[in-house]
Parts: C-alpha cells; structure tokens; sequence
C-alpha cells in the first residue's frame, strides 16, 4: 500500500476537530488507490490557491446511454497525471437508501476496482456517487455494477434519479408507499432516465407526508407529497396523557396551528378538521395521539427547481389530491402529457416550472387537460390583465 | 448448446428495495403506530403489532471512502443483522430490533469517529456539494467548509437543544445543488467578477446564439475579436451568476480575491405550521478563507446561537425571524444591511415593504 | 393715480383650509380626546377641552347640480352655522358643535333624498369616476352601476352591521382612477377586444414608437398599410388593457358587446391589523345590462350577504377570505372559479400555492 | 327654465331606488342649463348602444397653465351641439374638503354662469371637478375662480392636487398636521403644479394615521402616513369600563392584534409596545381607552399607483419615522432629490414607482442619498443575482 507522501499542510488542517473528516476519508482511500493521492494533491493546489482546478465538463459515458457519468479533467494534469480524468459514475440508489451490508460490499469492491474508491452516499439527487475514475474504466464498472443488479442514474437532460423518504417502512405517517413509487417509476421510465429525451433534467421526490423529508417541493419538477382527506385520527387518552406529562397544548400545540383550528379546554382537545390544512404540526408534536386521517393519498405538485435560469421556485399544486390507489395510474397520466407539453414547447434549457411560467398556468392546464380550481393558487389575480379568449 | 454471446445489462434500474428492508420493517410495513425519541439520534418506531425498530443514526461526512463503508457494513452486521439505511441529509442509519444493541453502537461508532445524533431539535447534517473535489464550477469548496461548520456546531448535533429542527445546506456555486434555497441556513459560494471571454477558444467550444440566451440579464453580446467571432460581457449587467459558463466553457469565472462565500437564512421546505419558505439574504459575501474558512464558521455559529437563544420552541430560524421582523434580526445578530440585501431581480417590487407596520 | 392693467391672478393655489373651519374645530384644532358614534352616520368628537363637535354624514351622488350644493349649502347656514365638508369618499358631512340639531337636519336631508349612513362597519359611499357622462375611455358606465349597487345596499350604507368597514370601488377602466385595486369590492369597466387600428388617422394623429412603447405586452408592432406608416396588433399579445388607445386616439376599444363589467374582491388601504391588500378577481366578466346592470347588482349583493353572514366581528373582506382560503370563498359565493383567476402577468409565479396547505 | 324634452327612457330607470340619483341632479342642472339636456340625450344614447360617445382628449385650458382641464368632445355633436365641447376644469378644493356654505355658493355662482352647473364633488384626485364647458368658457371662468380665491387642480403629467385627511381638524389620531402639510405642499410646487414639468404625474397625499382615510398608500407616488414611535397612551380606568361594558377583550382586540404584543389577563391590558408594528387597531376598537403615542411624525412612502402599465404599486417605506416638525422640511429636501432623479432618468410616462422597480431601490437610494435599512424591505432578497459593485 503507498504511504501517506504528499504535503497537504492546508489540508491536514480539516483532518482536526469532532466531525468526521473528508480529508481522512480521501486519506483513507489513498491506501488502496494512487488516484487520491494526486486528488490530495490536486485539492491542496486548490486550497492554496482558493480555486478549482477542474476543466469544464467533457462528454463521456458509457454505451447506449446518454448520461449517468460526468465527465472530468483536470486542468493541472502534468502535476496530478492520476486525475487527469476524474470523471464520477451516478449510480441509482434503491428507493429510501436501504441497504444490506452485503451489498454495500459488493458496491465497494466494484468501485475500488475501477475507481477511486471514493464516494459520495449519496448525492444531492439522491445517486450514489462514484467519485473519480478515468474513461477506460466506465464500461468495465458498468458492466460489473449491471451484474450486481445496479444501474446508473440520470444527467444531462433526462428524467433523473427519483428519491423517496423512508415512508412507510420506517414512519408512522406515510400516506402513500413512497418507496414503491419511487421503484415503479424510475423502472417505468428507465429510457427517459438514460437517454436524454427533454429540453432539460426532469425531477421526482417523493414525500410519505407534508413535512417533506426529501424536500420535494423545493428541489422536483414533480412533487408527489403525501397527504388525507378525513379527519385526523385522534386518541384522547393520549392527548390526556401528554397533557399529564406536562405539555403544554395550548403553548404547543394548537397556537402554533396556522389555521387556528384546534381548542383545548384544558381536558379535551378538539379539531374542527374542515379548517385543518394539513400541516402536520400537531402530529409531530403529539405522534401518539394524532395520526393523519385513514382516507389517504398524495398531493401532486409540479415546477420547483433551483434559480438558474429565471430565479428559484417551489412546486406548485396541481392535484389537491389523488386517493394512494390511484397514484400510479394518475402519475403516468399526467407525466404523460406534461412532457408531451413540455417536449413541444419547452425552450433548450427550460424547466417545466419555468415554460409554464412562461406561458401561463391556464394555458399549461388547457394543454394538459386539467381543470383550473383555486386550489391551485394562494389568490386569484390582483392584475386586471387578463387575456380573454374569443366568445364561449 | 452453445454458449449464447452475454447479452450487455442495460435499464434494469436500481434493485428493489424490498430486497434489503429489516424483517421487522418486511413485517410491519405500513403499519407504524408512533415513534418515540430515546437519546439523541436514537429512534424507536412502535408497530401496530406492537413490534418495535429500533434506528441509531449516524453523522457522515458524506465523502466516504469505502474503507468507512465497510465499516459501516460491519457495524450493521455485529448489531443488526446487517441492515441499515442512508438518509435524505447523507447520515447513516443502523436499524434493529434489539434495544440492548444500541449502547454498543454507538460506543463503536464514536470510537471509529462517527458522532450519533441529528434528530430532532438539533443540527442534522450539511447538505453540500462539491466543490473543489470535483466540480469546474465553484467558487469555494464545499467539504472543507461543511467540517469546519459541523466542528463548531458538534454539540449542537449531539444535542436536541435548539428550538427546532435546524437544517444547514452549503452550495458551491448559485447552480445550488445543495438546494440551499430553502435552508434554515445557507452557505452559498458566489462569484463577484464577469466572466474573462477566452476568445481564442470561444469559437471551437461554444453556440454563440446560445451562449447569449443563456444570461438571465441579457449582459452577453455578440463581438467580432481578432476577426474572429465571439462575444463580449456589458460588465454593469453581470451579476456573476454563471449561466454562460455552464453552456460554455470559455467564459470562466473563478477568481481566486472575489469568489467567496455568502450567507442566507429563514428557509424551509416542510409544510409544518407555515408554507415553505425560501432562504433570504444575510451576508453578501465573506472571503475565501481555506483551510477553515473561520469568518464563515464564525457568522454561522452566531446565527445559530442569537437563533437558539431567542427564537420560542417549535419555531424554525424563518419563523422567529419573521415573528421578530427583519430589521430585529439585523440588530440582534449584529449582521450589517446593505444595498444588496435589498432585492432587485424580478418580483423586487413585492419584497418592498408596504405598509406601515413597523417597530421601533 | 391711474388704473393699473388689472394683473391675471395665477398659482396662488387653494384657499386656506383655516378659512372654513368650524369655530369648534379651530379652538380644539389637534386637541380631541375620543369620539364616540351615536348613531349610524352620526359621530360625536370630544375635545380635551371638553367641547364637542357633531357630524352628520349624508350619502351623495357625487355627481352634483349646483342645485344640490347650495341645498347643502343652506342646510349648513340652517344647522351647522355655514359649516360642512365633504369626505374621502364623497359624502357630505354637517358639522356643528349643537347636539339638537342632530334630528332635524336628519329629517330635511331624508326629505331631499340623502341619506344619513356610512360611517363604521356600514357601506359607505362608493369611489367611482366619470363613465360614460364623461370620459372617452370608459367601457361601461359609473354613475348608473353605482346608482343601481347603492340602491340594492342603501339598508347596509344606513346600519352598521357588517363585520367591518365594506369599502366598493368602481372604475370604467384599466386605468382605475377610482383606484379600485385596495378595495373591498372593486367594480372595474373591461374591454375584451383588441383596440381596432384606424390606419386614415393614425399616421396624423399618433406617434408610432411611442404608440409601441405603451403596450405592456408588445402587442404592437409596425406596419405599412395603403403605403402610410401605421400600425398593427398582434391579437393574441393583447389583452385589452387601453394603455394604446390613451397615447393614441386611433386605437378605440369601444365594443358594446364584448365591454362589461369584472369583480375584484378582498383588497384594503388601511393598516389596520393586516397590511394593505390588492383586490383580486372575483368575476371576470359580466356583459353590460343598463340601465340596472341587475346582474352586476346581484353579484355584489351576493358577495356582501356571504360576507356578512360568514365574516368574523372586525375582519373585513379580505382577512375574511384570507382565513377561510379562496377555495371557500368560491364555494360560499357560488363563484365559478376560472381559467382568468390564475394570474399570467409579470409575478404570477408567486402566487400559485406553493405548498400543500389545502383544506378538503 | 327649459322644460324636460328628451325621452330617456332607460335614464329615467335610475330616478327610482333611495339612493340619490345622479339623473335627478342632472335634470335639476337642467333647468338652468340647457347644455344638460344634451348631455341626457348623449347619456341615452350611450346607455342604448352600451358605449360611450365622447371623442379622444384634446388639448384646452387656460392660459400659461399645462394643465387642469380635460378637454372632451362629442363624438356625436350634429345630434348633441350643447355637449359638442364638454370640457372638465378641476378645481383645487381647499384641504381637507372644508368648506363654509358661502364658499360652495360663490363656486355654484360662478360654475352656473361658465359651466354646466354640474360638479363632481369631489374628484378621486381630490378636486372639485366642474363638469362640462365650452372652451370659450375656460378663461372668464378661471379668472372669476381666482378671484373667489381658487385656483386649478392638476392634470398631465405634473404634481397632480394634493389631498389629505381631516386630521387635527376633526380627529383624535392625527400624529401630524395633515391639513397644514397638505396646503403648504400645494402651495409650495404651484409652478409643478400647473405648468407640467415632469416625465408622467405625480402625487401627494396625507394620512394622520395608520388608518389612511385617503388611501395614500395605495394611491400616491408620496405618501405621508402618521405614526408615533413611543408607547400607546393608556387609560387603565377606560379599559375597564370598556370591559365592564361587555366588550370581549381578549378576542376583539388582543386576538386581532398581529403582533400578538397585547396581553389581558381579565383586568390589566399589557401592551409590550416594542413589539407593536402600529397597526391602529386596538385604538381603532378603543379610542376612549388608548391613543397614539406622544413622539408623533410620520412615515414617508414611495410609489404608488394604478396598474397601468406595470402593473400595480403599493407605495413603500421610504423613511419610517420624521418627527412631526421636521416633516416639511424632510420632504422638501427628499421631493427635490427624487424629482431630480426621476427627471434625469424617468421615461416618457414612468411613474417613480415604475422606476423604482427598473433600477433597483438600492440604486434610487443610492442616488437620492439615503442609506439602506431592513425597515424598507418586508424580508431581504431570495436570489442570488447580487449586482456586487467593485471592491469597496
Ligand atoms: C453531484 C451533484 C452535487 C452533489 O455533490 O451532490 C451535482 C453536481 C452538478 N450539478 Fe447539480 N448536482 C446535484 C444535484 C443538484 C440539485 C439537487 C437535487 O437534485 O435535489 C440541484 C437543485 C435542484 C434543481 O434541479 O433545480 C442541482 C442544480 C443544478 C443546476 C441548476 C440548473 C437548474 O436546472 O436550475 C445545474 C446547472 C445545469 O444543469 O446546467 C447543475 C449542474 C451540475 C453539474 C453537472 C455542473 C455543470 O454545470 O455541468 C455538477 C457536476 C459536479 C461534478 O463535477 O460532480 N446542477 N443539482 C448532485 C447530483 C448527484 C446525484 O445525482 O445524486
Ligand atoms: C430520515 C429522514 C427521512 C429519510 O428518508 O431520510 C427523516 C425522518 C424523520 N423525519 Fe424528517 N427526515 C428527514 C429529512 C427531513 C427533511 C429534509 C431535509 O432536511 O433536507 C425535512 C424538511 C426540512 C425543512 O423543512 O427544511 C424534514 C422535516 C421533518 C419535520 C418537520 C419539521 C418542522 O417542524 O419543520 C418533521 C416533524 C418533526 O420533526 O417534528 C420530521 C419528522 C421526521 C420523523 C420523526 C418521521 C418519523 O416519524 O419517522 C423522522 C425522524 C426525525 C428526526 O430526524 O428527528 N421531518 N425531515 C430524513 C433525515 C435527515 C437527516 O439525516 O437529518
Ligand atoms: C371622513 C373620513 C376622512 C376624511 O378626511 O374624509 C374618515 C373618517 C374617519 N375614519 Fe376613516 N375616514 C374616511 C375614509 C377612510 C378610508 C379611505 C377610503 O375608504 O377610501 C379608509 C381606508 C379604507 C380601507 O382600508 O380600504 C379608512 C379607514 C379607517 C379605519 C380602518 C378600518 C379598518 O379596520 O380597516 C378606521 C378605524 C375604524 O373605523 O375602526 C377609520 C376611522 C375613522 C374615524 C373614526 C376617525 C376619527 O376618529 O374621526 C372617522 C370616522 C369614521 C367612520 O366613517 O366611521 N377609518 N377611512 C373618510 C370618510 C369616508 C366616507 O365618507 O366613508
Ligand atoms: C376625473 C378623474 C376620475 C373621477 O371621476 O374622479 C380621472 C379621470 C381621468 N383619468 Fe384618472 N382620474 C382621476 C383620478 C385618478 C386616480 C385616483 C387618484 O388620483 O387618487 C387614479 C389612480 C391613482 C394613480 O394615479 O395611479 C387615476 C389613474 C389614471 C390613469 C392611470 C395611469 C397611471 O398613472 O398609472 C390614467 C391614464 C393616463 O394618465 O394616461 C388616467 C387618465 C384619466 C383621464 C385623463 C383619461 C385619459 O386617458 O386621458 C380621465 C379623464 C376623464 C374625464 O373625461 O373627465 N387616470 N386617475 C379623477 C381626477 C379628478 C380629480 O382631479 O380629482
Ligand atoms: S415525509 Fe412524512 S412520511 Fe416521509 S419520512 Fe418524513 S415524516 Fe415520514
Ligand atoms: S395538522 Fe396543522 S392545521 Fe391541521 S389541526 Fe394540526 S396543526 Fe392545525
Ligand atoms: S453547486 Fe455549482 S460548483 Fe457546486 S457541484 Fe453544483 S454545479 Fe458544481
Ligand atoms: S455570469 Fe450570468 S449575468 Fe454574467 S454574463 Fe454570464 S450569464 Fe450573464
Ligand atoms: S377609469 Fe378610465 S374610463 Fe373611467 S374616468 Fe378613469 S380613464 Fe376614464
Ligand atoms: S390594449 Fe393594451 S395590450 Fe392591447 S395592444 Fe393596446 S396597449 Fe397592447
Ligand atoms: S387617517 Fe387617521 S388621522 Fe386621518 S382621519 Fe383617518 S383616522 Fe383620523
Ligand atoms: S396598534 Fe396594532 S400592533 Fe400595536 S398593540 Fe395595537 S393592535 Fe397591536
């Protein structure tokens, strides 16, 4: 194994301190893998000189695929010839991030025999990252992650990696099966994952429930929260006994309702459910006495993205609610005649959030065949701009 | 018969997650009745059945070489029949059905370096990207930052003593990958310079046509350089957000004295009380300071301490704020306001103030 | 000496306020201590001093013969000892410091047609402007719809008991010099049909790139017709805003059957408890129907009862609608909810919902 | 007198009803102005073919004035020859809109021999709209107005009349002399006033208080709203009786509060007047018990207006507090520097607001002298399109 022979003064800095160290990790993997040495080396150039040293971009990947690796050179590669390619592997993630420790290890010697053995679990996205290797080794790591029963996610313009919250198998609140969702989409739509079909990348998270755990409505072009439609299931026992136990509900709980839509007397909570907006607040506060409603299902929202091009946006809604049995069904529906929507008229590089700002949410509606409900706005117009089509 | 030729593995997508789910998970999918909290960073999820699972989670720095996963692997096998999961904020977490694992757990993890916590009330991880490890696009690097951040902010991740969740997201560049848009704080690497038109290479690399689309202000024109077309930057239209570089690599924007870091706060994503929310402007910019970047630690740690101290319980960082006011905020923190707080991009009209509800 | 040329008297500007105020008012000037209403339309201001100044409120037409005035006039030289005023919202208002007068005064203005009302959380009068009496830009009328509406309310303008104050607006077009868009209900005149180009006069009468400049949409663009230079709209940009038709005669909008009536509901001036509100679109259309304009009347009415059976003890419209959502609204009034409520202007982004925030 | 000889038939509908009817006052001027029966006839017309028959603008007025009257043609003048010229003279009504009864006698007097005899009372700007002359008629009427003391409104693109609230005159919450502000501003920019000297129009108006009886906020590009920066005055004894009288304080007044700064704990009120945004509503609910503050001034906001073009404006804080007496000299000081500034860089018929929005607050700040601070914002940017000037 090579020994620790770099100078990474800079770097041996963020090696201190209770938080575990990514400078260790990249120390770690340089036993077994010369490449990091030269990352090492690479990044403490960085580090001294308070830049990047990676040239942009550089298509390669592997056949018959149209994304899933980007690609990576440095710009100093006569000083760090191991990376001079350092493209990673975007590698899809099983829905939630649940592993078993077998095949972890299975992933690990896949990747220390082609790559850097180093990773990022997970990205951003939600894809295992293999982080570093050089393009000879893409198609032998692919072949070798295919037969392990693992595939790569998505870049470039493509649908991308779908991710999930835990949802039901680990949280009380799932109102919808995330995970099989998650599942059954990306396997659904496994072309548009790895051949790039769009003007642009294409975005699903799946959330069990309103608090969001994968912070759909914030980072997915399609936004499938979980949600109910009844009352939320309430056991006045266990209010009683977390009243006894010293919380405050009043303080705690139904002051922080934002639709003021609780009462305590002091003995009986009561929520007038009609006012309810779902917020979840008093459930997580309370997980034993309040549950979300039986009559469950998801809320589907569309647009969010980060604010390159035309400033960020959250998702908007676009069904209020579909019952979880016919999620599937709808979803396909609907994804179905948004891309075909977005396909037409969308500009190189238009998120589907931004065209349909750009076109209007009713012309966006008309096209795709939904009804426009104000459940789909926070208000009408305050602008008397409106462009009324010919006589109806 | 002979041997068929081997068929290459193509759109099989990921396995299944119902391959590597907890037998107790298997059993009691869909029928969780509540969760309880027993220790920081310690979760007990009770079934319907009345079965109970057991999580202890685990900080990560998300950078993970496979030595630490194998570690990991290891870990879930000694405790947990070999089962464990990674979270929506890259902490690792080991699930099982036998209580009287955890202790040791977590003495192991420790011992390796690896911190239990995050739950709840406290600091969960750093959502990050990254950086000068891998990207041509950043103006600061991101795992140098994030373990320079947690170093100052272990108690609080080990602990569940704030007033809320407190989710932290750092983005190298305003591509925002880290989706720090609605953090409850945001670490995001900005440039301050136009980008340097390569013109020599311009022509060969990049769609002039598109390249000028690509400026949301409408900064880029076109330019004949040395007889040679190319482009040129109205200076007073950039605002450094690099779009141009990402659809073409002639227009490089790193600057060793202007790139930095810039803080924002007040996010959210969860639908908890209030609607979302986006992050909004603290600190403009802060210089890159490597190895620890300490200006930087030092702003987000008294974010978080003026937060803790004075924001009521089950209120996040946006929700105190928008309770006290912004201008509160400014004093309390002692974060100076400026021209560039004050917005000026497309719906700026609406962040105006209009009204005259005001404090004094 | 002999006679100057008598100098033209200019830009000496209104006469003093201090000229016409009542004795009562001028001793106590800065000095009221309280008010008190002692009837709908009739208040009572008292001084630290102790004095008090009566006011008595009378519903006005606003379009007024001199006939009327001095009516007014001499109702105030009977009364008032010469002293009125007019208010913010058109109505004419008695002062005197006599509490006995009170009745009688009441008595001649019911007996001259004015009612006495709209003070408190009645109906006051509604801002309105010229119509088809006199403005060339109107697309339907004001004093007739405003007649018809405060007919239909004369009951809520002479009690105080809605919720809150309900403040209607009317304006005979875009440009909204009633200024309806903060109002309670607001009534606005809307074109639908893009303005039709007269091609003889426009070349006269027109500058064209001013002319292009005006459309917030960039409707219109140059053309060439019978080889003058004129101008032509691109129909589906336009969205009939008038702002053409105001920087040039040639481009009338007037259509009697597609010019009517919309209804903006929810909008507010005061800082009372919330912050300023725009008034959003209830109905976007209804068809000119003079000289009652029933249908508009009825859907006013209808938005007032809703409000006042459904409305909390202080909220007015728009805190109303705020609390119950606008789905509700919708529901309540048996509003039809349509493709033109979604907003497609310049923020429309910011007004989708953002959240899952829904009530079933 | 002229008899009543035209057939308005559907006119004649709007004489029915309890509300006063604007056809009674125009068949009232009628008798002694003949030019009103053409206007019925034009009316009738009108409301048969449901549109109006007034021809575009037309530049009249008076002499060495820009502005202060509309002039109005009809479309059909062979049918309607009294109303073939119709012209609008806007009258600066006297501040506040008090007036004695010979004051509104000498304006009937002289609006009957040059005019229609009939008025607006008053115009949304403010003015006392006379409505409907000859162009002859203009000049011998403005000369008998400025003997009677009056003097023309505004119109065009110049300081259009100002207006303000009754104020001191008639109201206890006044934190500032509106009606004295408002008279001294007009009568300080009588030279903006009439001769139009700026890129569109411009208005003031005047509020005592947060209660903005004018609408200032939403309806002038200078915007005076009382307020007061100490604490609320109390009256403990009032309070009490209030209570005593039946009124539900917790929920009429502190609930509503929306700082939620209001405590009563069923005999003491407690205001935490820090936290208090001077909303007006707790005083509005009991003005025996609580009045504005003692340090009274005002807050000065910019840009509002109606949508067209931009769309509409709220106007915003420009500076949230000037103490009562420094108030004329502050705005004069700001009005130069915002007209300078609007004058050099406003486009043809861009309102301050609409420009304020086109070049950035920080950069009208900036250029009128004032420094940034959060009170102007409701919450700091969201993007990160930060325009970083050089290195300072
Ligand atoms: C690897 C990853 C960051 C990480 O460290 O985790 C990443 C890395 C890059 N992103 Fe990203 N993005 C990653 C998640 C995101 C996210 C978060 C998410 O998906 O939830 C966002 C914000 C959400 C969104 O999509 O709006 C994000 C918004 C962008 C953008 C902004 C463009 C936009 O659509 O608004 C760009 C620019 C572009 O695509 O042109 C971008 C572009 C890039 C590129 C490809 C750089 C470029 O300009 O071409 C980066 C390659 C870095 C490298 O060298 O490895 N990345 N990117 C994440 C993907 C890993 C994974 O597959 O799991
Ligand atoms: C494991 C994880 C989901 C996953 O599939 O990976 C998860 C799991 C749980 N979340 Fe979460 N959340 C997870 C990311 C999130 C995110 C996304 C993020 O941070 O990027 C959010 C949105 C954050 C935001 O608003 O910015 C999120 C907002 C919540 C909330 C709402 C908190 C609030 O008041 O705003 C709750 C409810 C609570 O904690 O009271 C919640 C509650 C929970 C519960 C209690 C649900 C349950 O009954 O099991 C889980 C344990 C919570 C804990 O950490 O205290 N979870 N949770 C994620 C752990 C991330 C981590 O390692 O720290
Ligand atoms: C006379 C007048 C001022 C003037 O100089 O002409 C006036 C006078 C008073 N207003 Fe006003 N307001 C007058 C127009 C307004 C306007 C402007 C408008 O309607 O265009 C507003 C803003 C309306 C809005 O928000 O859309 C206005 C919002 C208020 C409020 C706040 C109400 C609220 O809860 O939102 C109060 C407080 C209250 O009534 O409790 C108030 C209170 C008052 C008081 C009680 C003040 C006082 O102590 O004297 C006065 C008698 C009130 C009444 O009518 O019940 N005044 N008031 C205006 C009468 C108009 C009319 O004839 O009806
Ligand atoms: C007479 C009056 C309506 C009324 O019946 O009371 C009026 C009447 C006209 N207004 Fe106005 N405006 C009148 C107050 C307003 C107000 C309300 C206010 O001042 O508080 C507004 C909204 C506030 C604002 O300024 O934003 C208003 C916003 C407009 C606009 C919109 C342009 C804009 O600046 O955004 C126009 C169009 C224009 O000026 O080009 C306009 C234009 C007009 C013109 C001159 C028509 C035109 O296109 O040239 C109207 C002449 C009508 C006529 O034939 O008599 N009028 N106008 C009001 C003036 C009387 C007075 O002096 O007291
Ligand atoms: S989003 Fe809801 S269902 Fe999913 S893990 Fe979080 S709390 Fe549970
Ligand atoms: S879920 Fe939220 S809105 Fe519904 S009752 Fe609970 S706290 Fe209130
Ligand atoms: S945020 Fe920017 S610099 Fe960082 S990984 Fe994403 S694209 Fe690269
Ligand atoms: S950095 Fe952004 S604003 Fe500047 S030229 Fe490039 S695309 Fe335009
Ligand atoms: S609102 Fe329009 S039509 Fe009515 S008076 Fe004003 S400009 Fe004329
Ligand atoms: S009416 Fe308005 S939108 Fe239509 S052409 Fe004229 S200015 Fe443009
Ligand atoms: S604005 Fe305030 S001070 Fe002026 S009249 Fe209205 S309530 Fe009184
Ligand atoms: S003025 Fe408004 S904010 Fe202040 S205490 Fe009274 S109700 Fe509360």
């Amino acid at each position: 194994m090579a020994d620790q022979k770099r100078d990474t003064k800079l770097l041996d800095e963020l090696e201190k301190g209770p938080w575990p160290s990514f400078v260790k990790e990249i120390k770690n993997a340089s036993k077994t893998s010369p490449v990091c040495d030269d990352l090492l080396g690479q990044l403490e150039l960085s580090y001294e000189e308070k830049k990047g040293h990676w040239k942009h971009g550089g298509i390669v990947g592997v056949m018959g695929y149209g994304g899933g690796v980007i690609g990576r050179y440095s710009d100093v590669p006569e000083q760090f010839p191991q990376v001079a390619h350092f493209h990673t592997m975007r590698v899809n993630q099983p829905s939630g991030w649940f592993y078993t420790s077998g095949s972890l290890r299975t992933l690990c010697d896949i990747w220390e025999r082609h790559g850097s053995g180093l990773t990022n679990m997970h990205g951003s996205t939600g894809d295992i990252v293999f982080l570093g290797t050089k393009t000879d080794e893409l198609e032998p790591c692919f072949k070798e992650l295919g037969e392990a029963g693992f595939d790569l996610g998505g870049s470039g313009s493509c649908m991308r990696t779908p991710s999930a919250c835990a949802g039901m198998a680990r949280c009380e609140w799932a109102c919808y099966d995330t995970l099989k969702m998650c599942n059954d989409v990306t396997h659904q739509y496994q072309d548009e994952l790895h051949r790039p079909p769009f003007p642009y990348k294409f975005k699903f998270k799946f959330s069990g429930c309103p608090n969001d755990c994968v912070a759909s409505i914030a980072r997915s072009d399609m936004s499938v929260i979980g949600t109910w439609k009844d009352e939320i299931q309430q056991d006045d026992a266990e209010v009683a006994a977390y009243a006894a136990a010293g919380m405050d509900i009043q303080n705690d709980v139904c002051a922080n309702c934002p639709s003021k839509c609780m009462k305590w007397d002091g003995k009986k909570l009561s929520i007038d459910n009609h006012e309810c907006v779902r917020c979840m607040h008093c459930i997580n506060v309370m997980p034993k006495a309040l549950r979300p409603g039986k009559e469950r299902g998801a809320t589907i929202l569309i647009g969010a993205k980060a604010p390159i091009v035309q400033g960020a946006l959250l998702a908007s809604v676009l069904v209020p609610f579909v019952p979880a049995d016919e999620l599937m069904d709808t979803l396909k529906e609907l994804v179905s005649r948004v891309w075909e929507f977005w396909d037409e008229y969308g500009k190189n590089r238009e998120r589907i959030g931004e065209l349909i700002q750009r076109v209007g949410m009713s012309n966006f509606l008309d096209a795709i065949g939904l009804d426009p409900i104000p459940q789909m706005v926070t208000a009408p117009r305050d602008n008397p701009y409106i462009f009324f089509k010919g006589e109806e | 018969m002979a041997a068929e030729p081997v068929k290459r593995i193509t759109d099989i997508g990921p396995p299944s997650y119902e391959k590597f789910l907890h037998p107790v998970i298997k059993k009691n999918y869909g029928l969780w009745k509540y969760h309880e909290t027993l220790a920081p960073g310690v979760l007990c999820h009770v079934a319907e059945s009345g079965d109970k699972l057991f999580t202890v989670r685990a900080g990560s720095p998300r950078l993970l070489s496979v030595q630490s996963i194998r570690l990991f692997a290891d870990l879930a096998d000694k405790y947990c029949g070999g089962y464990l999961r990674f979270t929506s904020r890259n902490n690792v977490e080991f699930l099982m059905d036998n209580k009287d694992n955890i202790e040791a757990l977590k003495k192991d993890l420790l011992a390796n370096g690896f911190p239990v916590g995050g739950t709840n009330n406290a600091v969960s991880n750093i959502v990050h990207t990254q950086g000068w490890v891998h990207c041509h696009s950043s103006a600061t690097d991101a795992s140098g930052i994030v373990k320079a951040v947690m170093d100052a902010l272990y108690d609080r991740f080990t602990h569940e003593n704030l007033p809320a969740k407190l989710r932290i997201a750092l983005a190298c560049c305003l591509n925002m990958c880290g989706a720090v848009h609605c953090s409850d704080i945001a670490i995001l690497g900005v440039h301050r310079k136009p980008p340097k038109v390569n013109h020599d290479t311009l022509p060969k690399t990049c769609e002039v046509p598109t390249l000028i689309a690509s400026c949301p202000t409408g900064a880029i024109r076109p330019a004949t350089v040395n007889e040679k077309q190319s482009v040129e930057v109205v200076e007073d239209q950039c605002m450094y957000c690099g779009n141009c570089y990402t659809v073409c690599p002639s227009m490089p924007l790193n600057d060793p004295d202007n790139d930095g870091i810039s803080i924002w706060v007040g996010g959210k994503v969860s639908n908890a009380r209030t609607t979302p929310k986006f992050s909004k402007l603290a600190i403009p910019f802060i210089p890159n300071n490597p190895p620890r970047w300490p200006e930087v630690v030092e702003a987000v740690v008294n974010i978080v301490e003026v937060y803790a101290k004075n924001a009521k319980k089950y209120e996040r960082m946006g929700e105190w704020i928008e309770r006290i006011g912004w201008p509160k905020f400014f004093e309390l923190t002692g974060i100076e306001f400026t021209r560039y707080h004050i917005d000026d991009f497309k719906n700026a009209g609406l962040t105006y103030a209009r009204s005259t509800h005001i404090k004094f």
